[in-house]
């Protein structure tokens, strides 16, 4: 039935993600780091959705997951070798470990008593990793590479440089092709394509636990607890199966942040961090199975195109204007980029929020179903 | 693929350093001919400015911007020239850097280290900027730094105070211009044992990480060499905003003075519930009780209101300074924007003049020659009185001002008056001073 | 020796005593309906049978194991199912999806993580849940939400996840509760219908006592926590102290 | 024995600006059954009514200074405020007691502030899912908190108390004990006795008056009271303008202990939530014991003595964390909090 649809959507999703250094090109965003940047949160969210998006458990506290990803992932380059695999596996493993401790613990409850343990948990750990384990997090800082690391796997390299992460050879950071296509230039890199298939397959994994008895259960969990346990279910171990599952995206993420660019920070453990992963998956759509990723694109592409637009750059804009009219408009527009980047974006979820609960996904749902008049049902299964 | 080769070939070939295949497309075949990132091919060489634009230090980023687009307009022979005009150095013409018009980008550091570098990084990947500069901390400060040495630009510290930046986290590309907790406390510990006496009971709270502990470490190490007792030091966590449950059980140590390592609102709320405690209409151990700021902004005065009154700390700048550079500066800035520049502003106004007048004088954009104009470069003519930048671990070195709040403003702007002018001398420590151990410069990196 | 044995059981919140030394035997293949005045303990007994609560004394023994201090899952999975009082069901899901979910407990257990399996490939438990839908004449709506559905077609669907899981016990919670006579007189013929194909043992709590006389093959009576009187339907109809129980309450 | 005594003092003292925080949210939760993240922001949005108070007593007439000059050599500017000018003595009076004046201002703008955020926003999100409702007012507070950025920066801004409540209170002298020993600031006694106020007057408003036994009828049982044949949503509607006042109120007090910052709301979100789920969602009595109990443990914690002894038995200051810790064993130990209702929210 909708076998075909899922592979649909995977396909023209793997080509979007492959093809992302083109089609990017316009809008700014098409530098590696970003790129990079947008294939991980979706990692992110990706793996949050599975908590959030099918059973409903509003956890504050994954951005804990991601900072122990990267701080492992750090140290596996700074113990083991600048190979990303090792330290890709521990920041997973590690992850896991951390999100089973926390589930087990915050999974004794439910609803907002769950999102506040969760929380306090989370900010538990931040507070931590910034002081008193400065010797396993390096504190304010962060955890970075050091010349004189051990690195006991590698060859000693050049002394006064630091070595670059790679996958077997591979540097993450080393632009491969760069083309100039439609007069854009384009930079195709070997770390967006690492993180991008890793994103193919984790979108690839989430398809699959969607469409599974455990995550019909997990949907069930969302709608109907006490149903599902006079059902015979016992619904904590799904739950907390979820929860761990999401964790390990989280330090997958936290891991592939660290391998494009190797520096682990305490902040990314700070709740705000692990509420802006809500924003991703509520911003895109939760419980669809593009959303998430939508929502990554769309916060991290604010985060880091808008803040940069400032009044000079407003300027430029409206330039063709008469000069009073600029000067308005840039007045206008300015508190709501560059620095009023926030602002802009608690708005827009806001909107969603109360106009949109099915997210961005939704709302193209219902243009597309406006715009060509199809039946509305057909697109909504094609997308979910 | 056939690129790929012939880029690495090219950069052993050059012996650039290994690991730089974060080549900048844009300019990519340009930048192999040149041989470093982000080589300027056209008529503009544009310099990045990162700055906290939200968060706690949004003002402090503000005014380095505000500082930042008077430096290029001045650069770019626009204006009144500002310290161009007093600048010991005369190399710089008003016509960009280099004859190439001068181009900036923005970016919101939001002072958080991730980011920081993703800002920076966007600015280097995307925008093709040749310098980085900015920062409202030093946690910022130093993950930027890490990240400019392995994609071969410049680094120009804005405001950051800890000992690690040219300390055990030094690079290779990256410069401070900003003094240090060392400096700091050097400056400082003479004129409080001067004012306060010898015999003193000093109890410290201190923000628990690693710039706190630097700074703690520094003054600790200053005022007990000058005769005072340490009775206390106090970690307070980072998040703490209300300080009454440290304040209060100072008064009953047996300390009389109380000395406040914090920063930002840190500062502003310890300090304000300190001189709410009344602890400096105390009297211990027969004399007055005190308190010390050891790190003082203007920004962070005006947050603390009139508590601030009396105190004494140390600053980097201040505009009341009579020189002939500062009073151009303020005068050039004040004209622009109406009111007076804060320490952060001038700090990166210079820093983007010095880094303008090393291109000329290296005759290069390229990190590495810039680097090494930069290094061990004395001048003078942008306040701070004779100024070095030391060679060996890229630390500026140059008069440190003792400030006290100020008993009766004028104005909003007047909160603090300048006590003394420590001479650079007293300040300076050898490259090797333990504080500062631990680090390596690493060999320069222009990138490829 | 029955299916179900209830053997002194004591339930007091603070004060009040809600259950008094109850002792009741359900027979394997009989509808057993519980009836009792408002506040009589009916719903107590009820959760402690399927581990909502938990007795302060006493013994609940299913299929001659003890369930006790079971958890609601465990309960199920030895075989007894429940229909609520409104009806408990996944709303957000279609009604396809609400009854092949019990057709994986049943199947799977109390937890699987089969999270690469899929649930359309899945023959077995497709058509199991087609068949059950078949038969309670809902296949037209299966792909429809259960959120939307009406109230009679809720209870429909309840009672097909319930039944699906071929289970020895069915517990019914007043299950004509708020329904209009025709909605109960429908409910009535389903369960008839039920009791037809299946021999599935069921204990009704109800008011309405047409519906208890209409299917039960035996009654207890519970007051002030304690079971008055037992017996089959005609029985109950005379007995003195029930008339007294329910002095003041609906004709019965 | 005095620094335990201080402790206690600061713990009740800070606790007293806890329960203020957790008691307006428990009632928009009790009354409405909203989770609300925005409240902080009530709470932030309540300083900075006190600090336009203070910029609009301090709007100046500007005459040149014939003599001084400012930084640049132009005459110094000599602004005397227009209300001391207009009023005199009054005037000076108003600036000295701005906070005053402010709590005066501040009460009839929260209520309405409060009453069109229910209408405009909330009453939308009663029958939405709790994460819904934690969403939106999430969305809510990111946007009330920059709107205050854009407009007052990201400085703080220093309000100070009236003179004559500025100084300490020797406690030790007056209980005949050393003098210094134990000192406490005016204003935060101040402040103690005005939460313990509003918080009794919030519970005397709740049980002796009409409209409160509606209310709280209400709270119990929603549908029944409709019944009733009484608008219960109109009583809702203003006890969430009571709610937004009670919070803004603790804001203004709050400005010369701290000088008031965009995101105060959120550095005190976190912790209010902790408060009331620590107390039992819902239950107001737990609420303000849950913030009392938080603010004592919270003092404790950071002892010298304490940090002291915890670090020779090698663990970290527990300082950063002792508030979450209390959380996470009270949720675990007891689900519903101090004194919650069983079951309150589980979903």
């Amino acid at each position: 039935m909708n076998l075909m649809k899922d592979r649909l959507l995977l396909i023209i999703f793997a080509c979007v993600v492959l093809a992302a250094p083109l089609i990017f090109a316009p809008t700014g965003a098409a530098y590696p780091d970003l790129l990079q940047r947008f294939a991980i949160y979706g990692i992110f969210a990706i793996g949050f959705n599975i908590l959030f998006g099918l059973t409903g458990y509003l956890s504050f506290g994954h951005a804990a997951f991601l900072g122990v990803g990267s701080y492992s992932a750090v140290w596996m380059f700074k113990l083991l070798s600048m190979n990303i695999v090792p330290a890709l596996l521990l920041s997973i493993v590690i992850a896991g470990v951390f999100s089973l401790l926390i589930g087990y613990i915050s999974l004794r409850r439910s609803g907002i008593y769950f999102s506040i343990l969760t929380l306090a948990l989370a900010q538990m750990c931040y507070n931590l990793a910034y002081s008193v384990l400065t010797p396993l997090t390096n504190g304010e800082t962060g955890l970075q590479l050091r010349l004189d690391d051990p690195r006991i796997l590698d060859a000693a390299g050049d002394a006064g440089s630091l070595p670059s992460t790679n996958f077997f050879g591979l540097e993450m950071k080393e632009v491969f092709w760069n083309p100039t296509i439609f007069g854009y230039d384009l930079q195709f890199n070997w770390g967006y394509y690492v993180c991008a298939l890793l994103l193919i397959l984790s979108f690839w994994i989430s398809i699959r636990i969607f469409r599974s008895p455990f995550g019909l259960i997990l949907r069930a969990v969302k709608t109907n607890q006490t149903r599902l346990n006079y059902t015979g279910i016992n619904s904590r171990p799904y739950t907390l199966a979820a929860f761990v599952i999401s964790g390990m995206f989280a330090g997958l993420a936290g891991g592939l942040l660290a391998t494009m660019d190797p520096l682990a920070g305490a902040e990314r453990m700070q709740w705000t961090v692990g509420g802006e992963v809500v924003l991703m998956v509520v911003l895109g759509g939760m419980g669809t199975l593009s959303g998430p990723v939508l929502g990554a694109v769309f916060i991290k592409y604010f985060e880091n195109i808008f803040s940069k637009i400032n009044d000079g750059v407003l300027h430029g804009w409206f330039a063709i204007m008469p000069e009073w009219i600029e000067n308005a408009m840039v007045l206008i527009v300015s508190p709501f980029v560059g620095k009023g980047w926030h602002l802009t974006l608690g708005a827009l979820f806001m909107i969603v929020v109360i106009f949109l609960p099915g997210g961005l996904v939704e709302g193209a749902q219902k243009i597309g179903a406006k715009l060509s008049g199809a039946n509305k049902r057909a697109a909504k299964v094609g997308i979910e | 693929m056939s690129k790929l080769i012939m880029n690495r070939r090219g950069l052993l070939k050059t012996g650039a350093a290994v690991g730089a295949g974060m080549a900048m497309p844009t300019i990519l075949t340009a930048a192999s001919h040149a041989g470093y990132t982000n080589a300027p091919t056209g008529s503009t060489v544009t310099l990045g400015f990162n700055v906290p634009q939200t968060g706690a230090y949004a003002d402090e980023g503000a005014d380095e911007l505000r500082a930042y687009e008077l430096a290029v307009k001045h650069l770019n022979g626009q204006g009144d020239g500002g310290m161009m005009n007093t600048f010991s150095s005369k190399e710089l013409k008003g016509n960009g850097i280099l004859g190439k018009e001068v181009a900036f980008v923005t970016g919101d550091t939001q002072t958080k280290s991730d980011a920081a570098r993703a800002s920076a990084q966007s600015m280097i990947q995307k925008d093709g900027a040749v310098m980085i500069t900015g920062g409202s901390s030093s946690g910022v400060a130093i993950a930027v730094q890490g990240l400019c040495q392995e994609a071969g630009v410049i680094f120009m510290a804005g405001l950051t105070h800890s000992n690690d930046t040219t300390g055990k986290d030094k690079k290779a590309n990256g410069f401070r211009h900003f003094f240090n907790g060392y400096m700091s406390a050097a400056a400082l510990a003479p004129v409080l044992a001067e004012m306060y006496g010898e015999d003193r009971n000093a109890y410290h709270l201190t923000a628990d990480y690693t710039w706190g502990w630097t700074q703690q470490e520094s003054i600790q190490a200053a005022t007990e060499a000058k005769g005072w007792n340490t009775v206390a030091n106090v970690l307070t966590p980072l998040t703490t905003t209300d300080f009454s449950s440290y304040v209060a059980p100072v008064l009953n140590s047996g300390a009389d003075i109380l000395v406040l390592n914090h920063y930002g609102g840190n500062m502003i709320n310890s300090l304000t519930s300190a001189v709410q405690f009344g602890l400096r209409d105390k009297m211990v151990n027969g004399k007055n009780f005190e308190i010390v700021v050891p790190l003082y902004s203007r920004l962070m005065a005006r947050g603390a209101g009139e508590n601030v009154k009396g105190i004494f700390g140390s600053t980097n700048w201040h505009w009341s300074l009579q020189d002939e550079g500062s009073k151009a500066f303020v005068q050039s800035f004040g004209q622009e924007y109406g009111f007076p520049p804060s320490q952060a502003a001038h700090t990166v106004y210079c820093q983007t003049l010095l880094y303008a007048d090393a291109c000329e004088r290296a005759g290069t954009h390229n990190p590495c020659g810039v680097a090494e104009a930069l290094e061990g470069f004395k001048f003078s003519g942008l306040g701070n009185g004779d100024v070095e930048y030391r060679a060996e671990d890229h630390q500026c070195f140059k008069d440190v001002l003792v400030v006290k709040g100020k008993e009766n403003p004028t104005s909003e702007f007047d909160l603090l008056e300048v006590v003394q002018v420590t001479p650079r001398a007293q300040v300076e420590y050898p490259a090797d001073h333990p504080m500062f151990a631990g680090g390596a410069l690493g060999s320069c990196n222009a990138g490829g | 020796m029955g299916i179900l044995e209830v053997q002194n059981v004591n339930k007091r919140f603070g004060g009040l005593q809600a259950l008094n030394n109850v002792n009741l035997s359900v027979t394997e293949g009989s509808v057993h309906a519980l009836i009792g005045p408002n506040g009589a303990g009916k719903s107590t007994f009820l959760n402690c049978l399927i581990g909502k609560l938990k007795p302060d004394t006493g013994s609940v023994m299913f299929d001659g194991k003890p369930v006790l201090g079971k958890k609601p899952h465990e309960i199920n999975q030895l075989g007894v199912s429940r229909v609520f009082q409104t009806p408990e069901i996944f709303s957000d899901l279609t009604v396809f999806e609400n009854v092949m979910i019990p057709c994986f407990a049943h199947r799977d257990g109390a937890f699987k993580v089969n999270a690469f399996a899929r649930v359309l490939r899945d023959k077995e438990i497709r058509q199991q849940a087609e068949h059950m839908l078949e038969d309670m004449g809902m296949k037209d709506k299966m792909n429809a939400h259960a959120g939307s559905l009406s109230r009679g077609d809720k209870r429909r669907l309840e009672m097909a996840m319930c039944l699906v899981q071929e289970p020895k016990l069915l517990l019914l919670d007043e299950p004509t509760a708020g329904m209009a006579r025709a909605d109960t007189n429908n409910t009535i013929d389903l369960l008839k219908h039920i009791g037809e194909t299946r021999n599935i043992t069921k204990v009704i709590i109800e008011h309405d006592m047409h519906v208890v006389f209409s299917l039960a093959t035996t009654i207890s009576v519970l007051a002030q926590g304690t079971i008055i009187a037992e017996g089959l339907p005609e029985e109950i109809k005379g007995h003195p102290k029930v008339r007294e129980a329910y002095l003041g309450e609906a004709e019965v | 024995m005095d620094a335990i005594l201080l402790q206690v003092l600061n713990g009740i003292d800070k606790g007293s600006a806890y329960a203020l925080i957790a008691l307006g949210l428990t009632l928009i939760f009790g009354t409405l059954g909203v989770v609300n993240f925005a409240h902080g922001a009530l709470f932030m949005i309540g300083a900075f009514v006190a600090v336009t108070v203070g910029k609009i007593l301090d709007i100046s007439k500007v005459t040149l200074d014939p003599v001084r000059v400012d930084f640049l050599g132009n005459p110094a500017k000599i602004k005397t405020p227009y209300v001391t000018e207009w009023f005199g003595e009054f005037g000076f009076w108003m600036i000295e007691w701005s906070v005053l004046v402010s709590v005066i201002v501040a009460i009839p703008v929260m209520v309405l502030i409060g009453i069109i955020l229910e209408r405009g926003l909330i009453k939308h999100f009663y029958d939405r899912p709790h994460a819904d409702q934690i969403l939106v007012t999430f969305g809510l507070a990111i946007v009330l908190q920059e709107v205050i950025k854009a407009v007052f920066g990201a400085n703080p801004i220093p309000q100070s108390a009236p003179e004559l409540l500025k100084g300490s209170l020797d406690f030790g002298v007056m209980i005949g004990m050393a003098e210094n020993t134990v000192i406490y600031p005016l204003w935060r006694l101040v402040y103690f006795c005005f939460s313990d106020l509003i918080i009794g007057g919030v519970f005397a408003f709740l049980r002796f008056t009409t409209f409160g036994m509606v209310v709280r009828a209400g709270m119990a049982d929603r549908e029944t009271v409709g019944l009733l044949g009484i608008n219960i949503d109109k009583r809702f509607t203003i006890m969430f303008g009571v709610a937004a006042a009670v919070a803004g109120l603790a804001g203004v007090m709050y400005t010369p202990i701290n000088p008031p910052n965009y995101h105060m709301g959120m550095d005190f979100l976190v912790l209010s939530f902790v408060v009331v789920v620590v107390g039992g969602m819902g239950s107001l009595p737990g609420a303000v014991a849950a913030g009392f109990l938080l603010g004592i443990l919270e003092s404790f914690a950071s002892m010298p003595l304490i940090k002291d002894a915890i670090a020779a038995i090698g663990l970290p200051s527990i300082d950063q964390i002792i508030i979450y810790l209390v959380a996470v064993i009270v949720l675990l130990v007891r689900p519903r909090g101090l004194m919650g209702k069983a079951g309150m929210m589980e979903d």
